[in-house]
């Protein structure tokens, strides 16, 4: 009959892949510059619009893909950037996507700093031809993909009638991307892949079914018994619960990027105001634990260099000093630069210079289990050097506060992720960020740490206009970081996922790691496109 | 405490007074009272006056509702009155609590109508005697003086030998045994007065005899003033020196006991009387119910007290009402058979019965009721002389 | 007038079972005559009420009927026992054949449904095939008969004043007109005035249906009045038994005697009140013999040793006393 | 939670139905505390009083640290460990022994706290009347309404630090309403008992009537309420844990639930995880209810002799004791006897 | 009428407070709806975002307090109930109207249900005592001793699964639209029968229980020995006098509980991933979503009154003795 859900039947296996995110019910918003919208939540405002280039978080120095845009140039400063639009796309309704619409775009997100979601200044954007110039208050090197991967392009035909596209939900989304929006309810949505017009090969997959679960646990469900083929959800023991469950079909890929997870330090707390404590803490937390045994063996992928710098998406930046040399927990090690710098080793306890025992509480939001894991770990190496720690599981606002306002003593907690291993030293050791204690400083330099040279080196490697002056000042970074250790760097981020090959192949993998797997990242589009029906 | 056996005072001394006491009872107010302007309430006790005598009972009759109990809490000052006066000795009273409440109550003592229910069933029996000791201050001083003081309370009220009842609980004791420890109790306080509100009305007939004997021969020996509320009018009859009928609020007839029962003068008080079932009518044939007696008397029920009739609150209902009654409020009239026997009732007011028929105004108007005796030949000493 | 309609048999009920039992009713022979008012009087405890749920078995957990026959002799046919009765039996027996009046009729009457709906249910329930418009003409007529008027019907309970629900009761009771109407305290909570109006009517009725009444109180004067005769109960036995007015001006036995010097009298010469001394027995510990002896003022030497048997001490009245051997030789 | 509306009915010991004037003298004098000899009741104590001493000992008797670490990752059960270990190694049944005196603490802290205030506040509105009563209702019945759970929630998700104290005097805050309304009502009719009145005529003071006359015989509701009130306390202490809304630093049952939880412990098949915590929660429960089921057998003797339905007799049969239908022992075999002779009246 | 009137007092009065503790509350609660977001996504929102969102959500504009009640009671008085943060700028009425459905569906129904059924047994309970149904309180007292959540997820383990007919999660199965047809009703009520079994094995004893009271109270009333003294059947008895009267004080009970009710659900939802208010609520107050928690506050605390009021018309028609005029 006339039922939405007549065909539904009909749709089987190798036309439809069941995507599952565990985001909770949605409601209806299909705004893609809306970080609260569904669309931006489950992840498939991109594949019905697209950015302007594709960028592979997975290798992130790898040159950008184009995608409605043929080719970007930079200003040497990295100021502005033209972009040359693709002539052979249409948006869904059919109009053709022009350089009028990707300049509209950005300066849509520059009118309304709601929509700038990547805090990006820009100042203008001009279209001209099948050219559109994008201007920015200051240099971008590090922000490239800011730019050119993280923009959805809106046709400006639809968008400019949009009285506020702050609160606008979009009902119904005209992109360029394959995909259109079929049908939504809270928990699931449907996207069908469009008839004709769409600038490359049209996907394989014909329809993308979008669940949203409540929690963990039900999107790990889902998953095990293949109600959802792809999704990123932290899974405990993830080879009993998932993978065992369908050996041949069932896989995760969690590949690192450049944002990592440690144990920040405050410096400005004695004796932790002392680098060599700091060491020789570094040097007793075992990392692989910590992976293994919090982090699932896959969920924060353990970062082995000292530079803190995750391998394979940061070996290129790693300096050459330190190039293959590996973190090793050696409790001995510890122990010597200890006591080489003064600290005595009493029975169980460590004493300071001053004498007084070295206790460290450690805490974190009581709910976030795998940092709680971490701690208890950390708590456990820590002893081996005769720290006496305690974990305090914390409100969740409460740390948020006391850890931006520096009162804490020590904190697993994340940096920020990007394009260059800048973002990841910017929120450990930027001193223009560096506040006193209890002023916050929501953007980074939790731990307080106070060093001109660090600064200066993440000032100049993020203005540099040449490759040398980046290298030696990314070097200099690696340097202050090795031998301050502001913060104990333990795992990456990862931005991969938990997937079935059952019906769909062509999925990333460390064999082929064509690009991020999240289903929420711009790749995701690619990913699809990627995909061929698993017995056809 | 003292428990006085030989009371200074004279007995027929007056050492409680009502004078035109009144209650009235706010009703809750229903929405459409909002725009009348007299609020309603219950006029649960209207213009009562008399007064208790050392060594007397004075016992109040009258129909369920007809506020017997209102007078027995206004007297006690647990409920505040609406109007009128108590007069302890002579003085007019209005205590509110505090010490001036416990001092009165200290003189004028209550007691309850059900002994199952008077006594917390949480508490011994010691417990309750004590604090009624020790708030009137005559528990001595020790344990010794209060053991003492508990014994012969106990004794008092014929619980002997005290050891076996102290430490009992309520629900352990009969319930005569529970109305003698309310009485105790009372007289824990040792007081002048005693308001006892139905006191034997929850109790069997052959368990009933026993505490009114108690509460005559308290009145004997310790000279109290006794006010003795019942609806059971031949029990007023036996114990009551003197007896005063209530109706719907209003004191309808008095005198003293035996004139009040065996030659009732006010209507309502025969209906009363009539009513009684009573041994002596057997009629042989087994059907001993006075049918014709049932009949005449009025057949209706007891006015509402939120609206109660005009004139004599009993006209509604009474076989001899005259046009007077409907609109007029009785005065007390001599009946003159007895001295200080009155009663309410225009009959007895020879001026308006010979304007109007008696009957003339009654609600099934019957001609051929007779007019009552009593308006007729005032005589009562038939009846009379056999009483004593 | 004299032949029985209900016949009680040795009848005995208890309290619980076994060694914790409560013998409330012990051996009690009744026998009600057709027409008859037969009183039923004895202090508080004394088993009166017992007596009457027991014999209707209508009383509730843990009471238990362990002995004796209760014999309804219908206008035709052959006598039934009550107590071997199906519960379908005792159904279609009860209220067409023996109603009941309890002491409350607040408590009688369900709080929750319309006086029609009750009176229109007992009807229904035993005269399945009425129709709507019969039953609804006699509930009219039944109430216009203990002198309600009819628009009472469609009042619920709480808007009748008290003696207007107990004739409603009445009115019930006698809907099915049965043989026998067991009336328990039927005027305690009234006042006197409710109550002879009541009563009056009741007389009346009886003159008219010729059903037969088991009244049961405690107020002995009431029941002198009121009834043909009387059977006064102690500790659970029938100890006496005699036409109302012989047993009112001539006790035979002690208990009896105690009773009638107990409540004062309104009319007539004063008498002594004596009373009865002591306090009623504790049924779990009956004193042995006579249960009355402890409070006897005339005792003597079988009363504490062997219970006495009721048995005519004169023509139409029993006794169960010592001071009456005759009784005993039976 | 759900409260038996019946309790709003309750009849006070020692009155109505119980008030049978011929119990023997000196038997059983404090009947209020009788209850304990109600088999369900006593079952419900002798498995609280094991909890409270386990809240009391258990720290001390755990066998390990429920926080420390070992290599036996995710064991079932075994002598080792009785209840097997988590994902972190950590041995189940010391963190249930552990977690125990969380848990009673809080049930008890909340307990007490919401009784002591429905206590005050619903006593002292049945007492006093008039407007303080309108105001005491109308505040009462305002918690009544607002959902409980969801409002605990709210409350200490402000707090950023609860701890069980603090989780327990949110609770106790949050629940006192239905207790004040039964006991307002209760008073209520106290109030207008004769012995209430009698001991104002004998003079006593509005504070001892208060306190001696009338609480004495609420004991049984209050009793129940407290019960009541534990349970439905340590639920939500359990609940606010497990959800993590609440610290979790310390430990209780619902944090052990929370931790496996987020392990997905049932996903990996370690159900030890799960099982020891949620039956210790419902026999915990169930040993309230049974005592409240005593307190209210107690209360309402009605319902006491409601247990016993089938009896046997001396004879070896059973009889079923039925409302409306009263069994017959022994229905007499005995021929009918010939009519006495009677006389006409 | 007085009384319905002075009930309609109590309850503006009892909206009135709830409104005004509603609007207060959320204000005291520390932490910001943008720092809930970052958590959630973990270091996947870059600091700069942080600007952004505070513009959005209009966090930056400040105004007193007295102010922001009389906007709050303006904008209730139109029915707005504002914006939600966790699905800005969808108007939190909207999202209450999805997610309501699903609790009035599932919650609603299976309450009613529960009272149903368990008022029928305890009425069966309560008169015929030791039959089977008496011996089946034991049993529900433990089933509803156990936590709703530890029941439910224990249920998921067992009964789901691959293969399973049970679902483990959601309202329906996932690709269906809501809609009146064949493919969608049966779906959800297939993923509502774990839930509803849950609810109803740990909330029916509490209604067996106190109808079965009720019963055994009622039992020994007087009018229930006339009914039986007047020969009716052992059915109209039951039902029409004792199961009548009995079920007078569960009726308001039952309203009352409703709050409660609410409050447990709540993790039912969680634990199905049940689309409904109780998970919405809790996922308001993880993300500090104010105004969502107010307006579902809001909606339970005004279900809650509704119910009472609908309980009291039924009290009175249920109870002549209060209809007194
Ligand atoms: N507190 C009160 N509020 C309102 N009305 C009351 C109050 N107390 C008594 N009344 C009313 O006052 C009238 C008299 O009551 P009271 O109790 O004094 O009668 P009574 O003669 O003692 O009756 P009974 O013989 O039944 O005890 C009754 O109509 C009663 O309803
Ligand atoms: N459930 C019970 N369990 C044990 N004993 C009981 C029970 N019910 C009544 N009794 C006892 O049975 C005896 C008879 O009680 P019954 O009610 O028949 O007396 P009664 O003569 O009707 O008294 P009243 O005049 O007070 O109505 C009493 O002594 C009473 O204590
Ligand atoms: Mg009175
Ligand atoms: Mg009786
Ligand atoms: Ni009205």
């Amino acid at each position: 009959g006339d039922s939405p859900n007549a065909n539904k039947k009909n749709g089987q296996a190798a036309t439809v892949l069941n995507i599952g995110m565990p985001n909770g019910p949605q409601a209806e918003n299909n705004n893609p510059f809306l970080t609260t919208s569904a669309a931006a939540s489950l992840g498939y405002r991109w594949q019905i619009y697209e950015p302007l280039m594709m960028w592979n978080p997975v290798k992130p120095a790898d040159p950008f893909k184009p995608w409605l845009a043929t080719k970007a140039e930079w200003s040497s400063d990295y100021t502005s950037v033209k972009v040359t639009i693709r002539d052979n796309a249409t948006w869904s309704d059919g109009q053709k996507v022009t350089a009028e619409d990707v300049a509209f775009t950005y300066n849509l997100v520059k009118k309304y700093p709601a929509l700038n979601d990547q805090g990006v200044p820009y100042t203008d954007a001009t279209a001209s031809g099948n050219d559109v110039t994008i201007k920015m208050e200051s240099p971008q090197f590090v922000n490239q993909q800011k730019v050119l991967w993280r923009v959805p392009i809106v046709p400006k035909h639809i968008w400019e009638k949009i009285s506020d596209p702050t609160t606008d939900t979009v009902k119904q989304p005209v992109g360029s991307g394959p995909y259109t929006l079929k049908s939504f309810t809270p928990a699931s949505m449907t996207l069908s892949v469009r008839d004709k017009g769409y600038w490359q090969d049209p996907p394989k997959v014909k329809e993308l079914r979008y669940t949203s679960y409540t929690d963990n646990s039900a999107q790990t469900t889902a998953l095990a018994n293949g109600e959802s083929e792809w999704s990123f959800v932290f899974i405990p023991n993830y080879q009993a619960v998932f993978v065992a469950k369908d050996q041949e079909h069932h896989k995760v890929w969690a590949p690192a990027i450049l944002g990592i997870h440690g144990l920040y330090l405050n410096t400005t707390k004695k004796p932790f105001d002392d680098p060599a404590l700091r060491r020789a803490m570094n040097m007793v937390i075992d990392r692989a634990d910590i992976f293994t045994t919090a982090e699932a063996g896959y969920f924060h992928p353990q970062v082995k260099s000292v530079t803190g710098l995750p391998s394979p998406a940061g070996d290129s930046f790693v300096a050459p000093e330190f190039k293959g040399q590996e973190h090793k927990v050696d409790v001995e090690g510890a122990k010597a630069l200890l006591t080489g710098a003064g600290y005595k080793l009493d029975g169980n306890t460590l004493k300071d210079k001053s004498g007084k025992p070295v206790t460290v509480k450690l805490t974190d939001p009581a709910g976030w289990s795998d940092y709680q894991t971490s701690l208890e770990i950390v708590k456990d190496n820590l002893s081996k050097i005769g720290i006496a720690a305690t974990v305090d599981k914390a409100n969740q606002d409460a740390w948020f506060r006391n850890v931006e306002q520096g009162n804490f003593e020590a904190t697993f907690r994340w940096t920020e992720g990007g394009a260059t291993p800048y973002d990841i030293y910017r929120t450990i050791m930027d001193g223009r960020q560096l506040k006193p204690i209890g002023t916050a400083s929501p953007a980074g330099n939790f731990g307080r740490f106070n060093n001109k040279a660090a600064t200066d080196a993440l000032v100049a490697y993020a203005n540099a206009t040449d490759d040398a002056a980046r290298t030696t000042a990314m070097n200099t970074l690696q340097k202050i970081f090795v031998e301050q250790m502001p913060m104990i760097p333990v795992g990456a981020d990862n931005i991969g996922g938990a997937y079935s090959t059952k019906n769909w192949t062509g999925w990333p993998d460390d064999a082929n790691p064509y690009g991020a797997m999240q289903p929420t990242q711009p790749n995701a589009l690619d990913v699809v496109l990627h995909l061929k029906p698993a017995n056809g | 405490m003292t428990l006085s056996e030989s009371a200074a005072a004279p007995v027929d001394e007056v050492v409680l007074e009502a004078v035109g006491l009144t209650k009235h009872f706010p009703v809750r107010r229903r929405l459409r009272d909002l725009f009348s302007r007299t609020p309603a309430v219950v006029h649960a006790v209207d213009d009562v006056s008399f007064a208790l005598r050392r060594g007397r009972v004075t016992a109040l009759v009258g129909e369920s509702g007809s506020g017997k109990s209102t007078v027995a809490r206004l007297l006690a000052q647990i409920y505040p009155r609406t109007a009128g006066d108590i007069r302890l000795h002579g003085t007019s009273t209005r205590v509110r609590g505090g010490r001036p409440f416990r001092s009165y109550v200290r003189r004028v003592q209550l007691i309850l109508q059900d002994p199952f229910a008077s006594l917390n069933p949480v508490h011994t029996v010691r417990y309750h005697l004590t604090r009624s000791l020790k708030i009137h201050g005559n528990a001595g001083h020790g344990a010794e003086d209060l053991d003492a003081a508990l014994g012969r309370l106990l004794t008092r009220v014929s619980l002997t030998p005290p050891e076996r009842y102290l430490d009992a609980f309520p629900h352990e004791l009969s319930g005569g045994q529970r109305q003698r420890v309310a009485i105790a109790r009372a007289l824990g306080a040792d007081p002048e007065v005693l308001l006892a509100d139905e006191p034997v009305s929850m109790l069997d007939v052959s368990i009933r005899l026993g505490v009114l004997n108690l509460l005559q021969d308290l009145k004997e020996r310790l000279n109290i003033a006794i006010l003795y509320i019942t609806h059971d009018i031949a029990s007023a009859r036996y114990f009551a020196d003197e007896t005063i009928v209530m109706y719907a609020g209003r004191m309808v007839e008095g005198g003293d006991s035996e004139t009040v029962t065996q030659n009732p003068a006010h209507p309502y008080t025969r209906l009363l009387t009539d009513s009684a079932p009573d041994p002596e009518r057997i009629t042989g044939d087994g059907a001993g119910v006075d049918t014709a007696a049932g009949k005449d008397r009025g057949q209706g029920e007891p006015p509402s007290l939120i609206a109660p009739p005009a004139g004599c609150r009993f006209h509604p209902r009474c076989p001899h009402a005259m046009r007077r009654c409907t609109t007029d409020l009785p005065p007390r009239l001599d009946i003159g058979d007895r001295p200080g026997h009155w009663a309410a009732c225009w009959l007895y007011d020879p001026d308006t019965v010979a304007a109007d028929a008696p009957g003339s105004a009654a609600p099934d108007a019957d001609p051929a009721v007779p007019p009552p005796p009593a308006a007729v030949e005032q005589d009562g000493t038939a009846t009379l002389g056999e009483a004593r | 007038m004299t032949d029985p309609v209900l016949e009680i048999r040795g009848l005995r009920v208890d309290y619980g079972l076994g060694d914790a039992a409560v013998h409330a009713v012990r051996d009690v022979d009744l026998t009600l005559h057709r027409g008859e008012v037969l009183g039923l009087a004895g202090e508080s405890g004394s088993g009166k009420s017992t007596l009457a749920y027991g014999l209707t078995r209508l009383l509730p957990p843990p009471g238990v009927v362990s002995g004796g026959q209760v014999l309804y002799h219908p206008v035709d046919g052959p006598p039934v026992d009550v107590l071997t009765l199906s519960p379908a039996q005792l159904r279609r027996f009860r209220w067409a054949e023996t109603s009941i009046v309890f002491q409350g009729a607040m408590n009688s009457l369900n709080p929750v449904h319309k006086v029609s709906t009750q009176l229109l249910d007992v009807i229904k329930a035993h005269e399945p095939t009425s129709t709507p418009a019969g039953r609804l003409a006699r509930a009219r007529d039944l109430l216009r008969l203990v002198g309600i008027a009819a628009d009472r019907l469609d009042s619920y309970p709480h808007q009748l004043s008290g003696g207007m629900r107990q004739r409603v009761m009445i009115a019930m009771a006698l809907a099915l007109e049965p043989q026998v109407v067991i009336m328990d305290e039927p005027t305690t909570a009234l006042d006197v005035v409710m109550q002879r109006q009541i009563l009056g009517q009741l007389a009346e009725l009886r003159e008219r249906l010729g059903f037969a009444v088991l009244f049961i109180t405690h107020d002995l004067s009431l029941l002198v009045e009121f009834s043909d005769r009387i059977a006064i109960m102690y500790g659970g036995r029938i100890v006496e038994e005699a036409p109302a007015g012989q047993l009112y001006r001539r006790a035979l036995h002690p208990y009896t005697e105690g009773l009638l010097h107990s409540f004062p009298a309104l009319r007539g010469p004063r008498r002594e009140l004596t009373g009865i001394p002591g306090s009623p027995p504790d049924l779990r510990a009956m004193p042995e013999g006579c249960a009355f002896h402890p409070r006897c003022p005339k005792a003597f030497d079988p009363c504490d040793k062997k219970v006495p048997a009721l048995g005519a001490a004169e023509p139409g009245r029993d006794v169960a006393c010592w001071l009456h051997p005759v009784a005993a030789s039976r | 939670m759900t409260i038996s509306p019946s309790s709003i009915e309750q009849v006070i010991p020692g009155q109505g139905a119980m008030a049978q004037p011929s119990a023997a003298p000196g038997r059983a004098k404090r009947r209020r505390f009788r209850f304990v000899a109600n088999a369900k009741a006593a079952t419900g104590l002798v498995i609280l009083a094991i909890y409270c001493l386990f809240a009391v000992i258990g720290p001390w008797v755990a066998p390990y640290d429920p926080d420390a670490r070992s290599a036996d990752v995710l064991q079932a059960p075994s002598l080792r460990h009785w209840f097997g270990t988590t994902h972190l190694g950590q041995d189940i049944f010391s963190q249930i022994l552990v977690g125990a005196r969380s848990v009673m603490v809080v049930g008890l802290v909340a307990g007490v706290l919401a009784t002591i205030l429905s206590i005050l506040i619903g006593v002292t509105a049945g007492y006093i009347g008039g407007v303080a009563d309108e105001g005491l209702s109308a505040l009462s019945n305002v918690f009544l309404v607002i959902p409980a759970l969801p409002l605990i929630i709210i409350i200490t998700s402000i707090v950023e630090q609860a701890s069980d104290t603090l989780v327990a005097l949110i609770i106790g805050f949050t629940s006192w309403a239905w207790g004040a309304r039964v006991l307002r009502a209760q008073t209520l009719s106290l109030r207008r008992r004769d012995y209430v009145e009698a001991a104002r005529a004998t003079g006593e003071r509005t504070w001892r009537i208060i306190l001696f006359e009338i609480l004495p015989n609420l004991t049984a509701i209050i009793a129940s309420g407290f019960v009541g009130t534990v349970i439905f306390a340590v639920m939500s202490e359990i609940t606010l844990a497990f959800i993590g809304i609440s610290s979790i630093s310390s430990w209780n049952w619902g944090t052990i639930l929370f931790w496996a939880q987020g392990q997905q412990a049932l996903a990996q098949g370690a159900w030890w995880w799960f099982v020891p915590a949620g039956l210790a929660i419902a026999v915990l429960g169930t040993a309230l209810a049974l005592i409240n089921f005593g307190i209210d057998e107690f209360v309402s003797p009605r319902l006491r002799s409601a247990g016993k339905t089938r009896i046997r007799t001396a004879d070896g049969r059973t009889v079923r004791m039925r409302v409306g239908f009263t069994p017959v022992l022994a229905p007499t075999s005995r021929p009918v006897p010939a009519p006495r002779e009677e006389v006409a009246p | 009428m007085r009384f319905l009137l002075q009930r309609t007092a109590f309850y503006l009065f009892t909206a009135w407070a709830a409104i005004t503790l509603n609007f207060f509350i959320p204000r005291l609660v520390p932490g910001d709806p943008v720092q809930s977001l970052i958590s959630r996504n973990q270091g996947r929102i870059s600091a700069d975002a942080i600007q952004s969102l505070r513009v959005l959500f209009g966090l930056d504009a400040h105004e007193n307090i007295w102010q922001q009640y009389l906007d709050y009671w303006g904008q209730l008085l139109h029915g707005d109930l504002g914006l939600s943060f966790t699905f800005f700028p969808t108007p939190v009425s909207t999202v209450i109207g999805d997610s309501l459905p699903w609790t009035v569906g599932l919650v609603g129904i299976t309450t009613i249900i529960s009272f149903l059924l368990g008022t029928a047994l305890g009425v069966g309970a309560g008169w015929r005592r030791g039959s089977w149904v008496d011996g089946l309180l034991p049993a529900t007292t433990f089933l509803s001793s156990i936590p709703y959540f530890w029941l439910g997820l224990v249920a998921i383990a067992v009964f789901t699964g691959p293969g399973s007919f049970f679902p483990s999660s959601g309202g329906y199965e996932a690709g269906l639209v809501p809609a009146f047809d064949a493919y969608f009703i049966p779906s959800a009520i297939k993923h509502s029968v774990l839930p509803a079994a849950t609810i109803l094995v740990s909330s029916m004893s509490g209604w067996i229980l106190s109808m079965r009271n009720m019963m055994v109270t009622v039992s020994s009333e007087d009018y229930i020995t006339v009914a039986h003294a007047k020969g009716l059947s052992e059915r109209r008895v039951a039902l029409s006098y004792a199961a009548r009267n009995a079920l007078l004080p569960n009726v308001s009970g039952f309203a009352l509980s409703l709050g409660f009710i609410v409050g447990g659900t709540l993790l039912v939802e969680i634990v199905f991933s049940y689309p409904g208010l109780g998970f919405q609520l809790f996922q308001a107050v993880g993300y500090k979503d104010y105004p969502l928690m107010q307006g579902i506050f809001l909606i339970i605390t005004i279900s809650v009154l509704v119910a009472n009021l609908l309980a009291d018309v039924a009290y009175l028609l249920l109870d002549p003795r209060t209809r007194k005029s």
